[in-house]
Formats: C-alpha cells, structure tokens, sequence
C-alpha cells in the first residue's frame, strides 16, 4: 500500500485542521474546564453537521464511509488542539463494534444515528482499570426472551453522557456485547473527574433487564469482533498522541527560538539540540506507525493487530517523551497553569491508558509475534 | 562505641514514650506536614506536642550547637537518632526552609548577634521562612537577578520582584537576594538581605501549577525598608553564600530520588495491585521496567549514603551536589510515571480530595527536574568542575 | 494495473526459471556477497550465473536508463521486482558502491561520455569501485580534506592520502574528492576525480577492526597522474557532489536498521533458542526487551516505506537521510545487542570461522553511527536543517 | 555499615593499582594476544608472590582473609588494565564456594593450595549458556564408595587451564558439587576462542569416576552455597565491569579535551559534556552499588542477594554505556583495532554475561524482592 495520504484524505485533514483551530483551539478547552463542565456538545453539534461522525460508518447507514485513515487525520488533528468530543469513543470505537458484530436490523437501528451524531455509544468492556479482558465478570443471564446483566465498570471516559452503553459480559461461554440504554433501570454511574478535565465513569449494572435484540451478534461470539475493535481503538488512539507529540513538540521548538538564557537562545545549545532532533526523528517514526496501523484496518490486513498495538505502543512511548520534553524545555513556565503545554501532557496521560497502556500492547504485540 | 548504644537504648525510651501515636503513621499527603510558623494551625494536638517536645531537645536540628538551641548531637549520634525516629515510623517534627537551607548558611556567614536572634525560632518552628532567589525571566540564569536594594543610609529599600518563591503566602520572612551593584559583573553586586514578610511594599501573588495546586508564588517588593543590620555576610558578596545555599538545595530536592520510608518496593506495589501469576508480577513488561528502576533506586540510595559518609570522612568530590539533584530527580518522574502505570485508568483521578493525589503528585515530579537548577544545569557544572571539560 | 500485474507474472515466472538455487539461500555471512570486479572470483557458479543473467535484463539497476544497461523500469515496476526476488528469497546479484553511490551521481552530474563510458560496467559489475572521502584527522569534519591534485596541463597530480575507503585493497577504480584550490573556504575548491587504482603511485594499507577484520584501508596518492577527462562535474563544485552522495550514503547506511528479509523476528529467534514457557519466551526481562526493540523496528521500516513513497510523490522532507541514517543505525546496533544477549556465552565465540560471526558482526555495528557522518552530525544535521535552530 | 573503604583496603587498591600498571598494562594483554596465547602465567605467579589469591581464604588456610571488598578493589584495578588471572574464578569464586560446602579435610586439601596460586580451581555450573541452574543436567550416581559424573557443561571460561573443576550435578535430588582433576578420566574439553583473546571451554564429563570424598557436602544439599557463591560471582565481577567503566570514561574525558574537529575541542559540544556527565553519574551511581554489595558479602547480611544481583545488573548497564560512548566519542579511531579502548568493550561483552547477564539478574533481583 502507498504510505502517503489521498487527495481526499488530505482535504480532510486540512479541512479538521482549520476548522478546529477556529472552533476548537485549546482555549476553548481552558474556558470548558473553568465552567466546571466536562464536555463540548456545542462543538459535537458542529462536528456533526460536517458529518464526522459517520466517518468509519458505511454508506448504507448513513456514514461517510470514510475509512479508518479519515478518522485517524481527524484524530491527529484533534490531538493538536486536544478538541473534547465522543468522535474517537462513539464515532470510531463504539460504531465499528456495531458494525462488525450486528445484526442487520441491529446496524440499522443504530449507525445512523450515530453517524449523524445524536446517538453517542460508548464501549463500556474494562473492569480492572487494566483493559484486561481476559477478567470480565460482568454476567448475563438469560430470561424470559431477553437477558439480566449483572456487573460493575470501571473508568469510562464520558460514559455518563452517552446514550447507548456496549456491555461487554464475559464467563465461561466466552465474550457477548449487549447494547444498554444508559438510563435503564439497574444502570447507575458514579462519575469522577480525570487529569484532562473529562470525567470518567464507574457504571454499576445491578439486574438489568435488557430484551433479546439488545445482544449484539451471538452469545459468547464477540471476541474476533472485540479484537478488531481493540485494534481500531488502539491505531485510532495512536493517532490523537500522535497529534498532541507534533504539536507539543512544535510549539517546544518555537520556544526554543525565542526564549533568551546566558546572552543567548536556548535553541543554540547543542544539549538541547540534540534531544529536539530526536525527538523529531522518534515522530517521524510514529507517524508511519500510526499511518499503517490505519490503513490496515482499511484493508483489513492480516497484520492489522500487529500493525495496531504497535502503533499504541510507539506512540505512547513517543508522547510521553514529547510532553516531557515540552515541559521540561519550557522551563518553569510549562509548569504553571496558566501556560498551555500541561494540558497536553494531561490528555496525553488519558490517551496513554485509554485501551490498553505500553505494556497492555507491547505484551499484546510480543503474543501475536509468536513469543 | 559504649556510648553510641547507651544513645541508643535512651533515645528510643525516650521517642517511644515523647511520639504521639498519630505522629508515627506516615503522612498520607503533603498536607500532613508540620510548616510552623506565626500563622500555623497545627491538624492535631499530637502535631502540636510531637514539635514542643522535639524542639526543647533541640532534635528538630540535631546536629545544630546548643547554644542557639540545637541539638549538638555528633553525626553518629544524628545517624542514630534518624534510625530510631525511622524504626517507630515518626513523621519528621517540623517542615521547614530555616532548618534545611537559611540556618546552616547562618552559622557558616552571619554575626553572632544575628545567630542569636534567628536560629532559636527555626528550630523551635516559631518562625516560617521562604527564599527568594528566582526572577521573572532569569530562570537558569540565576545571576541575572535585578531586584534591586539601595543604601538609603540606615536602611536599603528595596523594589522587584521574585517569582518561584515557595509558600512566600504562608512565610512569616524572606531571605532574598538582591542586587547592590549594577555598574559590575553580574555575579557580584549581589548580597543577601532578611526580612519581615509583614514588611510595608511586600506582597504575593500565588502561582497555579499544572498539579492544580499553588506551592509557589510571585512576591512583589515595592519600596520595602529593610534595616541594615538584616544584611547576612558582606556587602555585594551574597552570591557565595548564594551558592552555598543551591548546593544545599540541590541535595535535598536529589533526597527526592529516595523512596518515602517505611515504604512497599515499586514491584511489591504493582504485584499486589495488578495481581501475580506463579509468583511473578502478571504483567512481564511493567516488572521488568519496575525492577530496573528499583535497581537504580536502590543504588542511588547507597550513593547518597556513600557521598554522605565520604563527606564526613573528608573524601567528598565537590560536585556531588549536582549528581544527586541530576540523578535524584530524574528518579522521581520514573518513581511518578510507574505509580501512574500500576494505578492505571484510576490513577487518573483529578478530585481534589485524596483520589487525585497520585495524577497531581506525578504532574508535581515533572518540576524536579527544573527547580533548584535544572537538570540541563546540574549536567554543565558536572561537565565542567567535574570533568573540566573546555568551555 | 493490469499492466502491472501482467509484469508481475512475467518476473516472477522469469525469477522462477533463472535464479539459480544456491541464489535463493540466506546469506549465511558477508562473505556471501557477491561484489564483482576485475579480479572477483565467483564462489559457485550460481552466483556467476545469477551476476549475467540479471546484469543481461538491466536488473542489477532496475531504475536507471536502458541506454546505459540498465532495467528501465518504472517505480511500481521495480517494487514489484523487490517483491517477487523477496518471495523466492534471491539473493542480491550484486552488491557495488558503483550501484549504490557513484551511478546516482553519475546519472546526474557526468558528461554523456562518461555515463557511456562508466555505468555499464557499473551495471554489469566489471568494475569494482571504491569511495575516497575521509581523510587522516578530517573526521567529522569532511571538507577539510587536504588531498591535493595540481593541473598539469592534460592531467592533475594527485598527492595526499585517504583513511576509511571501504575495501579500497579490492577496488578496481576509485571517485575520489581532491582539493583543487586551496585558496578560498573549505566548501569551495573541492573537486570530483575517477581514476584507476592500478595507477602508478596509488597504494592502499588494510585497517585492522576491532572486530578483527579489514573492510576499509588506508589509501596513499603519490604523484599519481589523472587525465583531465576523469572529471566528472565542475572543477572547484565537487562539493555539491559530495553531499549529494553522502545523502545516498546515509539511505543506504540507515538501512542497516531493517531486519534481513525473510528472517525470524527477534522474538522469536530469542524464543526459538532461550525456550518458552506457557507460549512465552522464558525470560520476562529479554522479551520486553525484544518486543519493544521490534516495535521501534517495525515503526522504522514502515518510515523507510513512507519516506520514499513521499519522495516519489514529491513530498520529500528534505533531511530524511539523516533521520534514516541515524535511527537506522542506532537501532542496528541495539539489533545486535540483543543477538549477543540472545547468543548468551555462545555469541562470545571469536574463532574466524561462522562461530565467530555473531560477535564480530556486533563489534562491527558500532562503526554504524560513526561512518557515513557520525549520529552527532546527523542530529546536528536535523536541528539545523530541518528544525531550524540557531546556530 | 560505613560506606569508605577502610585503611587497609585503600592501601590494597593503591597497591593493586601500582603492580598492574606496571606488571599488566593493556599492551600486556596485547602482547599476549599477538603471540597466540590465551592466559598469562607469569603475571600469574607475580599476584600470586603477592598474596592476592589468599585474600577472600580464611587465615586457617593460609589465606590472607580479607575479604570481599578486598578482592573488589583488585578485581576494579584488574578492570582498568584488563589484567587476565584466575583471580575471579579461581581465587574468588571457586575458593568461596570450597569455603562454605567443604568439610575441614576438603578445605585443608584445597584451600591452601588455591591460597598459594599453586591450585586453581574453576566452577563448571552452567549447561545453558544462560547461567540457569535450574535446568543442571549433569548427574551424579553413587557407585561403590564413589559417583559417576555425566554430562556436560558450557563456556568456562579458563576451564581447560583449570587444575579442578567444581562440578555442579542436578536433578531431582537437588543441586551437588563435586570436585573434579581436570585430568580425570572421561573428561574432555573443547576449547574456543572468545571475544577477549582468553579462551572458554566446553567440558564433557563421560562417566567420570570419582571418589566418595570429592563431594563438596552432601548430596542434593550444595543450594545454599551456590546462592552464596552466585553473590560472590556477582559482586566481585560488577567490580572488574566497575573498573572497565572508570577506566574507559577517564581515556574518553581525556580525549574529548584533545581531539578537535570543526575548529574546536570536541569537549566544547554540548551534546558529548551532557552524555559524559550522566555516564560519570552512573558511574558514581555503579560505585556504590558494588560497594554495599562486597560490605555486605562480607557482613554475610540479609541483604546480600539483592544487593549482588542489583550490582551485576546496574554494572553491566553502565558498563555497556562506558564502552559504547568510548567508542563513539573516539570515533573511527576508536573502531581500529590498533588503538586500545576496543579492548574495554571487548571485556566488558565477556563480563557482561559471565555468572549471569542482566536479563538474569534483574529476574532475581525482582524474585527476591517478592514480585
């Protein structure tokens, strides 16, 4: 596959990167967090007028059918401006496991609605804070024609704000998805605010009574979906960090102009130099992980899983040298809260433990490579 | 050596019977910390007794001579004294940046009237300092500084600002560089003055880090009188004892490198967190990373032991100072990073209320490496007065 | 595309009839390689059959124009043909500074006399070139070379001496950077000579490595006389040459941080020879180890993949090469550490025969950030030229 | 226990210094190399005139029982100038584990011997090329008064210039060791060259008779002593790595404030002054790491395997990133075989891995810390 972007790949691309330095800049995030709020609905609604959300969702659900390489220039350039919305959670994450598990009627009752932004899904799966799947003790039982679940999440992001909850149950006859309306009877959350100004939600299932059609795909039958949702949430994951490394790392090197010390620029000392241009050449790497990553879940390649935790793994190595590096060159003034950097290492913090950590992907890349 | 086990077969009668049970259960924040001060609300009557009672043996400045209400203990009776307090869990007594930076720069450089009437109220926690050394826009350039005192015959006033000043909200005085010469080099024309925060012209502005809380603050002096007799030292030679206070600095923020007392191992921590399998931490790629970074704690442990006893034994390296700042601090955002690993997604909590302590701690670590001289400075002094390489 | 898949059938029916079976075999050490020249002896008739048959269809040079010898073949073509020979695991017919280096260069700065007269025999591998850049005590610094060649009318006179010219004892000719003026900046005055190395008054003196072999020489010009036609580009611009070439160079050498095609991972090579247990490789520590050396490995080839792409499609970033060379590099020899850690006291082996191989091919890796202009160049390289910081 | 060596040990290091940088300069080694040989008998019988291979053995063996961090200082001298002796493995090593599984009669027939330089012995444990104990092949039957040994053991280094092998037998009934004339019948070694110009040897034992008194202890009962002498291996061996590293960073210090390039002394650059201050940190951080490890050898504490592993693992870190700078701030120069820092990275590989490389002792390190 060419490693470069399509024309129309790269208008969208252009077309996210201006529209969110006009709507979305970090101010807009500094004033959202200063209201007490923790979340951007206005900023939703723009988006879905643009049609984002139907991005990976295809054509014959109203989607765009954009692809996972759209979504992942999208998500690049919401890392730089760090643009708060459910795009990578609902959009992304929570309609491709729709998509590659539901039925038809299933598809059809909810893509659109996804798509055209009014339903937000969320992938409510994590129960050790560890992404560990192989944990889940959430249950559903059987009854009458539908199912009781019965089990507690942990950690997910927005999950008070969605309307549609994926309930991923476990045990022995393997993995199921289960589609909850987040105001069932027997859901509850208990919210807490996380580092970048979201909030993250505990969500207890106590007896839910869902209907048959509400499982998604057959019982126990979600784990190759689920692997490939892992996948899209790891690669398209990848891709915001590796938004928040280019511009953390742009706006270091500016500084690096400017900023006076000893009678000189600090960008004149070859110390700092060097880490910049390795820096610069670690993201350069990344930025071919992430593109690959993406454009096998495009393909559907079987190197897809491979290619994806990679892809999280480097770029969770890589932001978090980025966002070090940016504090750490600006000096005591990247401390403080009044300057912008911190907020990019607090959203690179999120990204870093969202679906899976370093070690969560790098122990998953050294299984699917044999060893 | 009689001695030394008689010191220390009373010293733990003594601590057993003085330390308030709440004084032996490690801090669960920095908010259990004991500053003193003219304004301090102590948590507890057992803060309160625990300082009083340390105080009056002068323990809260062991190695400090009697006469201005130290402890004149020799360093194997100080060691002692640390392994006893260490043994029953006691909280450090007092907090404080008179006992660790301006009162050993007093005994060293000021006059016996000002050892008199400073030192007593820092060992007995009476009187709270803070430092004003950074400028705004002088960063690493510490030397820059261009607050400014003139001679106004039997006093200097003084106007400029600081910036980076911790707790200057919550101090009761200052101990503050200023520049008496404009017309020389920038390393001299400094000197260094004390005075009452209380001062008319004095006041502060506290500074919100990216943790959410504010330990530092800008301090603005516009024409503030400061008596002459507060000056430490000579006239325009305040950077020596400037100096001499950074390399001070220096070693206590590179004791950040060191893990708390009485703490779990990193991998013991992320075993009983994260759960085992035969034995083993389950996830193989945070042990390797948390046993590599125990190795390194564990050896920079013994290097600051090792400095310190090569110091007593006249052995010291001059430049030591700058290594265990560089290595000390370094270790303290891995330390930071591998909490927020085993914490995983929880460890994101941003509550202002003990479940966001982990995030804010870690957000805290990354200034480690910039304050008391940056990483980047700690390395260039080592290059040159170490190595001596060429400028 | 069906044009394309249509090629793909052809090579690889044509691959499947003409590569010789021995060709298809990993090469089991450097001296598996078949470098061709005047005096090369062929190792098997394989290899000698597989040098004509390629060298006859232009594919030793798939790119380069069919006018000179070579392949013609387009972009997509030649990948095709890269992935067809990967499929069947051919061997490369040829490997040749005058493929990798000089015939780039030729292509685009030589005469059309001298195009004619050089790159076939580039092609066909009659001729076996070698480079002469550095010089004694030059290092880093390149263009401080001081190799002298004097017009003489109808030739230049070359004196001086060359210092890490890559099997210089082997090489049939060499291109060469003199210096042709020596009145003016460093950069200016340098010009671009081929010449013969069986020219009276050139000598060349093996380097012994560390790693106990000898790919590069001393290379000694003593009163050796050039013909005036052997220069290629202008007199005094050899500069431009020069850096163009390095660019190459650096690609070439950055290539070293991609895996051998068709081997095992390191993984499972580690897997394969330290043993599993339950599925994992049986030491936590080196799979870590291991799997985050194959991520950044994986990452770096997809770059290589990237950046030529984008340099095809004309949205090259300039100082790629450095970036390749350096990161290629560096994680070559984190490469073969990771093959000694694997090999364990086995890799310590230093006989000459292939049992030595393991640890002379990792002495030999820590040349890879010095040659072809060192990792500190290349990072000084990327701030300058590419990020644009201040000098 | 205070951390500085006492009087004494200064003046066996300042001692050690003096005869090794007169008796056994790197040329020394260079010589030897040249001629084709392997070990340096002489040099040999000059330490051993000196006492040094009595220094870790009791006095009542006519040792000089001055314990660890006496041999540590020597074996940190002998890293400066990569003196090759049968120190480590013989007078260290092998005298150690003698000391703590033998019976007073093994003792008195061995010790002195070892003490005197006359008697070297050598520890033939490793079957893996790993350092893995746990996976002793070599068996031991009872056989009349006597055993028969079988099996075969890996890379001793030295082994076939060795007067007796400690064989170390596995299986079931636990680890023992035995001690072996190389000479016996039914032993054999195949000799190889290797990296640092000594040779390693892997020796066949093919049923090998024994007596019933060349038990070191009793049978299946040697487990303790060989964690003792894997500590001692350990820490002693961080010390020669410790000197190596010191010795390497002073040359490369040294030349950095000579060479020029560009114009200028390559000490100028920013870029090598930051690396060569954190090496020297590390180095300063190695120093300690070995000391506490010998003191507590010494002191036989609780503490004693952690500290060792913990030795071993940050040396052969350091070590690594000693040699690795001194070849790369030497440049090509540092890569010709003519100029000596190779020497060092040479050594280092061999050291490195000898009696476990880090892979191996940062797995035990974090076994005996509990996780």
């Amino acid at each position: 596959m060419v490693m470069i972007l399509s024309e129309e790949q790269q208008l969208l691309k252009d077309s996210a990167k201006a529209f969110l330095s006009e709507s979305a800049p970090i101010s807009a995030l500094r004033a959202m967090r200063d209201a007490g709020e923790d979340h951007m609905p206005e900023l939703w609604t723009k988006m879905s007028e643009m049609g984002w959300p139907g991005i990976v969702i295809p054509d014959a659900y109203s989607g765009l059918e954009f692809g996972y390489v759209g979504a992942g220039v999208v998500l690049e350039e919401m890392g730089r401006t760090l643009a708060l919305s459910p795009f990578l959670s609902s959009a992304v994450v929570a309609a491709s496991l729709i998509n590659q598990l539901g039925s038809e009627q299933q598809k059809e009752r909810y893509l659109p609605g996804i798509a055209s932004g009014e339903l937000t899904a969320v992938l409510a799966a994590d129960e050790t804070g560890y992404f560990d799947l192989s944990s889940i003790e959430t249950t559903a039982s059987a009854s009458g024609d539908g199912y009781v679940l019965s089990g507690n999440k942990r950690g997910v992001i927005d999950g008070h704000n969605a309307d549609l909850l994926l309930v991923v149950t476990g045990g022995n006859d393997g993995m199921s998805v289960f589609a909850v309306e987040r105001g069932a009877a027997g859901v509850s959350c208990e919210t807490r605010l996380i580092v970048d100004s979201q909030c993250a939600a505990d969500i207890t299932l106590d007896n839910v009574m869902v209907s048959g059609d509400a499982l998604l795909g057959s019982l126990g039958g979600a784990s190759e979906a689920m692997e490939f949702t892992i996948d899209v949430a790891a690669a398209c994951s990848a891709a915001e960090m590796l938004g928040i490394s280019i511009e953390t790392f742009e706006r270091t090197v500016g500084y690096l102009k400017e900023r006076e010390q000893f009678g000189s620029k600090i960008g004149t000392f070859q110390g700092l130099q060097h880490r910049a241009a390795q820096l610069f050449a670690e993201i350069e790497v990344s930025k071919s992980a992430v593109l690959a990553a993406l454009q096998a879940l495009d393909a559907n390649s079987g190197k897809r899983s491979v290619l994806a935790s990679m892809a999280k793994a480097k770029c969770s190595k890589v932001v978090r040298n980025a966002t070090e590096e940016g504090v750490q060159m600006h000096g005591g003034i990247g401390m403080t809260d009044e300057f912008d950097i911190g907020f990019f290492m607090k959203r690179a913090a999120v990204c870093r433990q969202a679906y899976g950590d370093y070690h969560f992907h790098a122990d998953r890349f050294a299984t699917l490579r044999g060893y | 050596m009689e001695n030394l086990e008689q010191f220390r077969a009373e010293t733990r009668e003594w601590l057993e019977a003085s330390c308030p049970e709440d004084m032996r259960q490690p801090m669960r924040s920095d908010e259990d910390q004991c500053w003193g001060g003219r304004n301090w609300v102590f948590t507890s009557e057992g803060q309160k007794l625990w300082l009083e009672r340390m105080a009056a043996k002068g323990w809260t400045a062991p190695r400090w001579p009697t006469e201005y209400g130290g402890g004149g203990l020799s360093g194997s009776e100080a060691k002692i004294l640390g392994e006893e307090m260490a043994r029953i869990g006691a909280r450090r007594p007092l907090s404080s940046f008179g006992l660790d930076m301006l009162g050993p720069a007093l005994l060293l450089y000021a006059t016996e009237e000002q050892k008199q009437q400073y030192i007593p109220d820092i060992i007995n926690g009476k009187i709270r300092w803070c430092q004003g050394y950074s400028e705004p826009n002088a960063g690493s350039d510490l030397a820059s500084l261009r607050t400014k005192a003139e001679d106004m015959g039997d006093h200097y006033l003084i106007n400029g600002s600081k910036v980076w000043t911790s707790y200057a909200d919550k101090a009761d005085w200052i101990f503050c560089l200023v520049r008496t010469d404009f017309d020389c080099p920038k390393h001299e024309g400094i000197s260094f003055l004390l005075f009452d925060m209380t001062s008319e012209g004095v006041s502060t502005k506290p500074i919100k880090l990216i943790s959410g809380t504010s330990p530092f603050c800008e301090t603005f002096f516009d024409n503030v009188q400061v008596p002459k007799a507060q000056l430490v030292g000579t006239l325009n030679k305040g950077w020596e004892i400037a100096k001499y206070l950074l390399t001070h600095e220096r070693a206590m923020i590179g004791g950040f490198g060191l893990a708390g007392g009485g703490m779990k191992g990193m991998g013991q921590m992320a075993a009983a967190k994260r759960g085992t399998k035969d034995g083993r931490l389950r996830d193989a790629s945070l042990r390797s990373e948390a046993s590599s970074f125990e190795i390194d704690e564990m050896a920079f442990g013994l290097t600051i032991e090792r400095i310190t006893d090569e110091t007593k034994a006249g052995q010291g390296t001059g430049a030591s100072s700058s290594i265990l700042k560089m290595y000390g601090t370094e270790l303290n955002k891995l330390r930071q990073e591998l909490f927020m690993a085993i914490g995983a997604t929880d460890a994101l909590n941003f509550d202002t209320d003990s479940k966001g302590a982990l995030v804010r701690s870690w957000l805290r670590s990354k200034a480690n490496s910039i304050e008391g001289g940056t990483t980047e400075v700690q390395l260039n002094i080592i290059a040159k007065r170490i190595l001596g390489l060429p400028a």
